[in-house]
């Protein structure tokens, strides 16, 4: 064609190229349109199940990231030897080669020494896909690998209770049938995250088919604007209104779904007095009482005619009560008048709303889909960030699940779904397949999973030789001990051999994506070298000693972006859909892909071996597309092999780089497939005794202790540290919400969504509500400082709003920048994490979940 | 291979064993050798069922074998005739997100 | 700390505002308008009375005031190069006051050459260009009033009256133009100088009344903000200071006191000055004052 | 033939796509919007919620923006279109006071997103097409329509809020969606008969 394009001449080319977004971990579909050379437009991919040609705004405002001027372009060394914040390292352009021999020579010397001295820090925003770098830790030989923007992005309890009661990483109403959605600080399909733009069309179809919404948050943002009714909440008690409803639904209204309970969940097994179940002394099964038959017989006993969920049994000598009957016990002293004066919800509200979900859910009911009658329980209790990022982030995501599962509301249609938990692969090749299976004692373990280790059976814990001490928590997945003001203490006490000395960062702004930035300062401080990957110079660079010039998400090459599917696919009833990310525009100045850049490294390290066995578990390759240990591959090799082998040599990466995606129908067992597969999950966590003993063992004799509550078999409401400051001065909640304009640090410095935040009377702002704010004689637009108990100071402008609760002060996330090495972000909102402390003490016990929220005071 | 290939100091060894030996006799004798580490790291449990270690992969011949196949005898068709080619991987934890 | 500089930055906080103020017309170059409009409306009628009493300094002062005016609008105009194409006169006010503007020039300046090179005014000739640019000067006056009366979209603008007050502030913006040349004028106290004052105090009264009813309508329709940034909030310094004191009590006290015991010609030039400061304020404050209908309001 | 537009509030959650997606589409200077998300609260606490409204050139059936147009350089197609002629407009920005939408801007001098670091690749590109000193505005994407194609924000948004059709036609589904869920254009009492309806929310 020869239309003229802006330039005069003819269009020598012009072309769609479909791809996979990145400016979220969300890694929905999109096309580029590519003119020249120049990319024009980038619109959402309507071959994709992931967006179905639809796409949010910050995806759209790609072309600002790719073309951004103050991108980095080449490697660059530092030639100031001091660190610090706001010191400038005094960058010096050096080439690739001086780069990479030094870290090569580094890192050879660390592995010779002790390989756990090398830290490797990557970013949420391109999980899952940023988790190849733990690839080159295995095979590097480090278990210090962590994602940093976890720290206040990651849910720790949120994805632990997610895999374990529903064997996937987070959670959803089944938009298409459910009636009653009840969300717990969640924003699922009003913003960022997992499947975001699928789910904000799913939602929105949801509203239109009169799904009923309800949205408990101290905020009313995005999602409690739409919903019918916003509960506002005290901040971090959600656990304790989750709880009265449960009370609610067992104690006063009598609803739960004994079927379910029975055959799915560990409802019916015996406890003994001591709390831990009755066990079949052979096999050491637990048992249930066969109210038919008048005895104790193994849980999986086919001749089990019906197994007792309520009283009392005598076995082997002691009175064992079913699990469900000690939930149903434990529930009652949690009434809604006890919950009314840690949540501040009324008791009415609390009843009302248990009465309305119970008799939303319909137990007993079914409904026909493709021929099939399945189980219709059209209600579902929804957590994410804003309820689980507390320090009882465990027992609050358990709390509010147990909603689900009391009216057998999960997994099933129109009940709350994991994503995608189950899938049966391609019909030629029936790739990827992975289906939860019954693990120790029946219950069910995840058949995919985003790590190496499993939220259950959780593996034993032991004494720690990692930083974060993850192998003495087992339920974790990110550790603030990799950035905490104790760490230090902490490896001394448990005699941690080593000391970190070298951080690879790829990607992650860790000093503004963990907590206040003294803390985090001080531990990049004592690494000897760091080296990151980056697309921007940001506040992190100041303590890193070479930087490596990264290509963006519009310029790389990943065979899977939206693999596993239980990470960003959307879920639910529809098509499959296993798209590419593939280079849009063309390399420019001296940026390379990280990801061929670290296949490099490690070859030339002589990681062959390690780092191609490391790929051929990450992307689960064998037979014929195995990686031969002993060969070299470039990342495309690699990707092509990874593509050949889930879906056929036909579909090679010279295939997908055309068609994009490749797309099959899903089947209604593996959207519904509570009722086809045969696992349980634990509605009574006996796991959690015996784990919480051996922790302990292991922990107390370091002096690391803890409340045995955090360990108890069913969910309580405990405290965060800020509910525990007593000075009456401090009298305000600060927490952060996710802004629809922005994910993580790096889209703050993007001029297009920053305009709309300009635009926009909250994204920059504190929001205050307008009543608390009269009293203290703040107007609308006043500067003011807030100020955590813990003496930690943050400043910007208030907007008033009623739309918020009174003891709420509501900052959008991930914002606040100072580096003027971004020159949009710089100086534009507020940077909420400098008011957390991180550290021991205000992280879970159980998933060392960081805590999100702070005790503060206000004042102009 | 992997961390505790540093541990046990070798990357490869030849096991001399009776046809239609099963994949479990071979890691047992391999965690009699290498001691309670090793066990460790392959298996979930000290005690039945001994699940693999989901950071644990095993590939029989180039192909990525599960618990389902542990007491099957290992398929033959290694490297050398008659032989059996036992590739065991071991991934340190990891802190992700 | 962005990227941008002022202007930028306040069109995005405009857009936080519940109704948007207007800036296209008061702000940069948007001055430039202002001053056009003001101009006009004294050179307009400047011209009506400097011709009615026969006054050529005044007659010529006026002239050049409208050319003046016609160059401020000229470069206000985002393509002055264009100005040609402004003849759409069916709809448009702003066509009808260009050719309204145009047709006062041409006629004024033909009428002066006609009569001073006759030396009579009374000729059919100089009759019929002076009744041409009498319609020409009422269309300019007309014309501003009109462009802003007729803008829904800004409440406050969108009112009857301002044709009107405009139409008055342009007679009295002449009268005061007259009073300039007072120190100049041959001869002690004359009919003429009487007349123009009483003309000028009532034309002041008119305007006082009709400002009055003006803002008083706003407050009770969607202007509500508009009036409350003219008394009490952005443009109050305008309103106050320009209009009132200057627009409207010196002039008024000085030209009483005159009516009382006659003052300094020079005194009397003051009146003129300080009424055409004043006159200058109320294009200027009208127009700051403007706002954009809100489309989001409680109830919606 | 009278080309439409509906904008389904409940769908709407205020993500900003269709701002961004219009931005992107036809390269817009800063600080210019043919489509913009207003948000504003409504109601007192715990009664109240964020009110979401996308709004663009409403291409309504009597333009206030043609009327007070001197030039002629604004104009109403046959398809409905209210589209701006870039080579007759003076740049008066009276039709920018005379819209109820604030739908029109002001094209005042070259700029660029990063400032003094000059226009990037996409922009010097892209702003080539937008002379200065002229008012422009949203024209339903025409060259889209051309090529068979919607507008561009009624393809991105996520929520698909947005139905784009014939309004002439009663059996379209924009004619449908009104009738069935009671859709009604701003400021109605204008009389000004915009072509874009909003579905309440």
């Amino acid at each position: 064609m020869a239309a003229p394009n802006g330039k005069g001449q003819a269009v020598r080319e012009d072309r769609w190229i479909p791809s996979a977004c990145t400016i979220c971990y969300g890694g929905c579909s999109i096309r580029a349109h590519r003119v020249d050379g120049t990319v024009v437009k980038i619109e959402g991919n309507p071959a994709s199940p992931v967006g179905n040609g639809k796409i949010c705004a910050k995806g759209l405002a790609g072309i600002m990231l790719l073309y951004d001027p103050n991108r980095v372009n080449y490697p660059l060394r530092r030639t100031n030897p001091k660190k610090g914040m706001g010191v400038d390292p005094g960058w010096k352009r050096i080439t690739w080669e001086e780069a990479l021999e030094e870290i090569t020579v580094r890192m050879e010397k660390i592995r010779a020494e002790d390989p756990r001295q090398l830290m490797i820090q990557v970013t949420t925003t391109l999980a899952p896909s940023s988790l190849l770098f733990f690839t080159f830790g295995w095979a590097f030989g480090t278990p210090n690998m962590w994602v940093a923007g976890g720290g206040i992005h990651c849910g720790n309890g949120a994805h632990a209770v997610g895999g374990i009661m529903h064997a996937s990483w987070s959670l959803v109403p089944d938009f298409k049938h459910c009636n009653y959605a009840i969300y717990f600080g969640a924003s699922k399909g009003h913003g960022a995250g997992h499947a975001s733009t699928p789910n904000m069309e799913l939602a929105a179809d949801a509203r239109v088919r009169g799904m009923r919404m309800v949205v408990v948050d101290p905020i009313c943002n995005f999602a409690a604007s739409k919903a019918n009714e916003w509960v506002p909440i005290r901040v971090g008690t959600d656990a304790a209104m989750a709880l009265a409803m449960v009370n609610c639904l067992l104690n006063e209204f009598g609803i739960y779904d004994a079927e379910y309970l029975k055959s799915k969940t560990n409802g019916p097994y015996l406890v003994r007095p001591d709390g831990t179940h009755a066990r079949d002394p052979q096999s050491g099964k637990p048992l249930v009482w066969d109210v038919a038959a008048g005895m104790a017989k193994t849980h999986d006993d086919a001749s089990v005619k019906d197994a007792a969920l309520l009283g009392t049994y005598t076995v082997n000598g002691e009175a064992c009560r079913p699990g469900f009957e000690l939930l149903r016990e434990h529930v009652k002293s949690h009434s809604p008048e006890w919950a009314e004066k840690i949540t501040g919800v009324s008791a009415a509200t609390i009843r009302r709303l248990a009465r309305e979900f119970g008799d939303a859910a319909r137990v007993g009911s079914t409904i026909v889909l493709d021929g099939v009658r399945l189980p219709y329980r059209p209600a579902a209790a929804i957590y994410f960030r804003g309820a689980q990022g507390h320090k009882n982030s465990s027992h609050i995501c358990f709390a509010i699940d147990l909603l689900n599962q009391v009216v057998g509301a999960a997994d099933v249609v129109g009940g709350a779904l994991g994503f995608n938990p189950v899938c049966h692969g391609h019909p030629e090749t029936g790739r990827p397949r992975y289906v939860p299976r019954a693990e120790r004692d029946g219950l069910m373990t995840p058949g995919t999973w985003m790590l190496p280790h499993l939220p259950y059976p959780p593996a034993e814990p032991r004494h720690p030789d990692s930083m974060g001490f993850i192998e003495l928590f087992p339920l974790s997945h990110v550790s603030p001990l990799m950035a905490s003001a104790d760490q230090e203490q902490w490896w001394q006490r448990f005699d941690l051999p080593y000391r970190p000395k070298m951080l690879l960062n790829y990607g992650a702004n860790s000093l503004m994506s963990v907590g206040n930035k003294e803390t985090v300062a001080e531990t990049l401080g004592k690494f000897d070298f760091i080296a990151s990957f980056d697309l921007f110079l940001n506040e992190f660079s100041d303590f890193a000693d070479i930087i490596l010039p990264d290509a963006s998400y519009l310029e790389v090459l990943d065979p899977r972006p939206n693999f596993p599917f239980i990470f960003n696919h959307p879920a639910g009833p529809g098509m499959w859909g296993w798209p590419i990310r593939q280079p849009v525009a063309p390399l420019t100045h001296e940026r390379r892909s990280a990801r061929e850049v670290l296949l490099g490294v490690a070859y030339r390290m002589g990681l062959g071996p390690e780092m191609n066995m490391a790929l051929n578990v990450f992307y689960g390759l064998d037979g014929p597309q195995m990686l031969d240990p002993k060969r070299t591959y470039t990342f495309e090799e690699v990707a092509d092999r990874e593509l050949q082998h889930k879906f056929g040599p036909e579909h090679d990466l010279a295939w997908f780089k055309e068609h994009g995606v490749i797309t099959w129908p899903k089947k209604v067992e593996e959207v519904y497939w509570r009722p086809f597969v045969d696992v349980r999950v634990p509605i009574y966590w006996e796991f959690m005794i015996g784990l919480g003993a051996k922790i302990r063992a292991i922990a107390a004799t370091r002096g690391m202790t803890f409340d045995p509550a955090y360990y108890s078999p069913l969910p309580e409401w405990l405290p965060c540290p800020a509910h525990e400051v007593k000075d009456p001065r401090y009298d305000l909640y600060a927490f952060y919400y996710r802004d629809v304009l922005h994910t993580n640090g790096f889209t703050m410095e993007n001029p297009w969504l920053d305009e709309a935040s300009r635009m926009d009377p909250y994204s920059y702002r504190i929001a205050l509500n307008t009543e608390t704010a009269r009293r203290r004689g703040i107007r609308d637009g006043d500067t003011v400082w807030i100020e955590s108990a813990a003496g930690r100071r943050v400043s910007g402008r208030v907007r008033l709003t009623e739309g918020i609760h009174p003891e709420g002060v509501g900052i959008a996330a991930c914002a606040g920048h100072w580096t003027r090495h971004q020159p949009v972000a710089q100086g534009k909102g507020v940077f909420f994490n400098d008011l957390l402390e991180v550290d021991y003490e205000h992280t879970n016990p159980v998933n060392l979940n960081l805590d999100l929220c702070a005790k503060v005071r206000v004042t102009k | 291979m992997g961390p505790l290939a540093n541990a046990i100091r070798t990357r490869e060894t030849v096991l001399a064993g009776a046809a239609g030996m099963t994949l479990r006799e071979l890691l047992d004798r391999l965690e009699a050798r290498y001691g309670a580490e090793f066990g460790h790291r392959v298996f979930r449990t000290a005690t039945p069922p001994r699940a693999l270690q989901m950071h644990t992969r095993i590939f029989v011949n180039g192909n990525a074998v599960d618990d389902a196949v542990l007491d099957e005898p290992l398929s033959t068709g290694g490297s050398e005739p008659g032989s059996s080619d036992v590739l065991i991987y071991f991934m340190p934890g990891a802190s992700g997100g | 700390m962005g990227v941008f500089t002022r202007p930028y930055d306040t069109l995005l906080d405009d857009f936080q505002e519940t109704a948007r103020p207007q800036r296209e017309w008061v702000e940069g170059r948007g001055l430039l308008l202002i001053a056009g409009h003001f101009l006009s409306g004294v050179g307009a009628g400047g011209w009506v009375f400097a011709s009615a009493f026969g006054y050529l300094p005044g007659e010529v002062a006026s002239l050049g005031i409208l050319v003046l005016s016609g160059l401020a609008h000229l470069l206000f105009l985002g393509r002055p190069g264009r100005f040609w194409r402004m003849v759409q006169v069916r709809t448009s006010w702003v066509g009808r006051g260009f050719l309204g503007l145009n047709l006062l020039l041409v006629s004024a300046v033909a009428y002066l050459a006609v009569t001073l090179a006759s030396g009579r005014a009374d000729t059919a000739a100089a009759r019929i260009l002076w009744g041409l640019s009498l319609l020409g000067a009422a269309v300019v006056m007309l014309y501003k009033g009109n462009v802003y009366a007729v803008c829904r979209a800004i409440p406050f603008w969108n009112s009857s009256l301002l044709p009107i007050l405009y139409v008055a502030y342009a007679l009295r913006g002449g009268v005061a133009l007259l009073l300039l040349f007072l120190p100049w004028r041959s001869g002690g106290v004359d009919q003429g100088l009487l007349e123009l004052l009483e003309l000028w105090i009532g034309l002041s009264a008119g305007v006082c009344i009709l400002f009055y009813l003006t803002i008083m309508a706003g407050a009770s329709v969607g202007a509500r903000r508009s009036v409350e940034d003219l008394l009490r909030g952005r443009v109050a310094a305008a309103f106050y200071g320009g209009v009132v004191v200057f627009g409207l009590l010196i002039p008024l006290l000085v030209g009483l006191w005159n009516v009382v015991t006659p003052v300094s010609m020079g005194l009397l030039a003051v009146v003129g000055a300080a009424s055409l400061v004043g006159d200058f304020y109320v294009k200027y404050a009208i127009a700051k004052a403007g706002r954009y209908l809100p489309h989001v309001v409680a109830g919606r | 033939m009278r080309y439409g537009m509906v904008i389904d509030l409940k769908r709407c959650f205020g993500c900003y796509g269709c701002q961004v997606s219009c931005k992107a589409e036809h390269a817009t200077p800063p600080g210019v919007f043919f489509a913009r998300v207003i948000k504003r609260e409504l109601g007192v606490y715990p009664n109240v919620r964020k009110v979401f409204l996308p709004v663009l050139c409403m291409h309504c059936e009597t333009p206030p923006c043609e009327a007070v147009c001197p030039t002629g350089a604004t104009s109403k197609r046959a398809d409905g279109i209210v589209d701006i002629d870039r080579e007759l407009c003076v740049g008066c920005r009276y039709c920018m006071q005379a819209c109820p939408y604030e739908a029109r801007y002001f094209n005042d001098a070259p700029r660029w997103y990063f400032g003094a670091q000059g226009p990037t690749e996409y922009e010097a590109l892209g702003y080539a097409k937008h002379p200065v000193g002229v008012v422009m505005k949203c024209n339903f994407c025409a060259h889209r329509l051309a090529r068979g194609e919607l507008p561009s924000c009624v393809v991105t948004c996520p929520t698909s809020a947005r139905t784009f059709g014939d309004l002439d036609d009663p059996e379209s589904q924009v004619s449908r969606l009104i009738k069935e869920r009671g859709g009604e254009p701003l400021h109605p009492e204008l009389g000004t008969g915009p072509s874009v309806y909003y579905l309440p929310a």
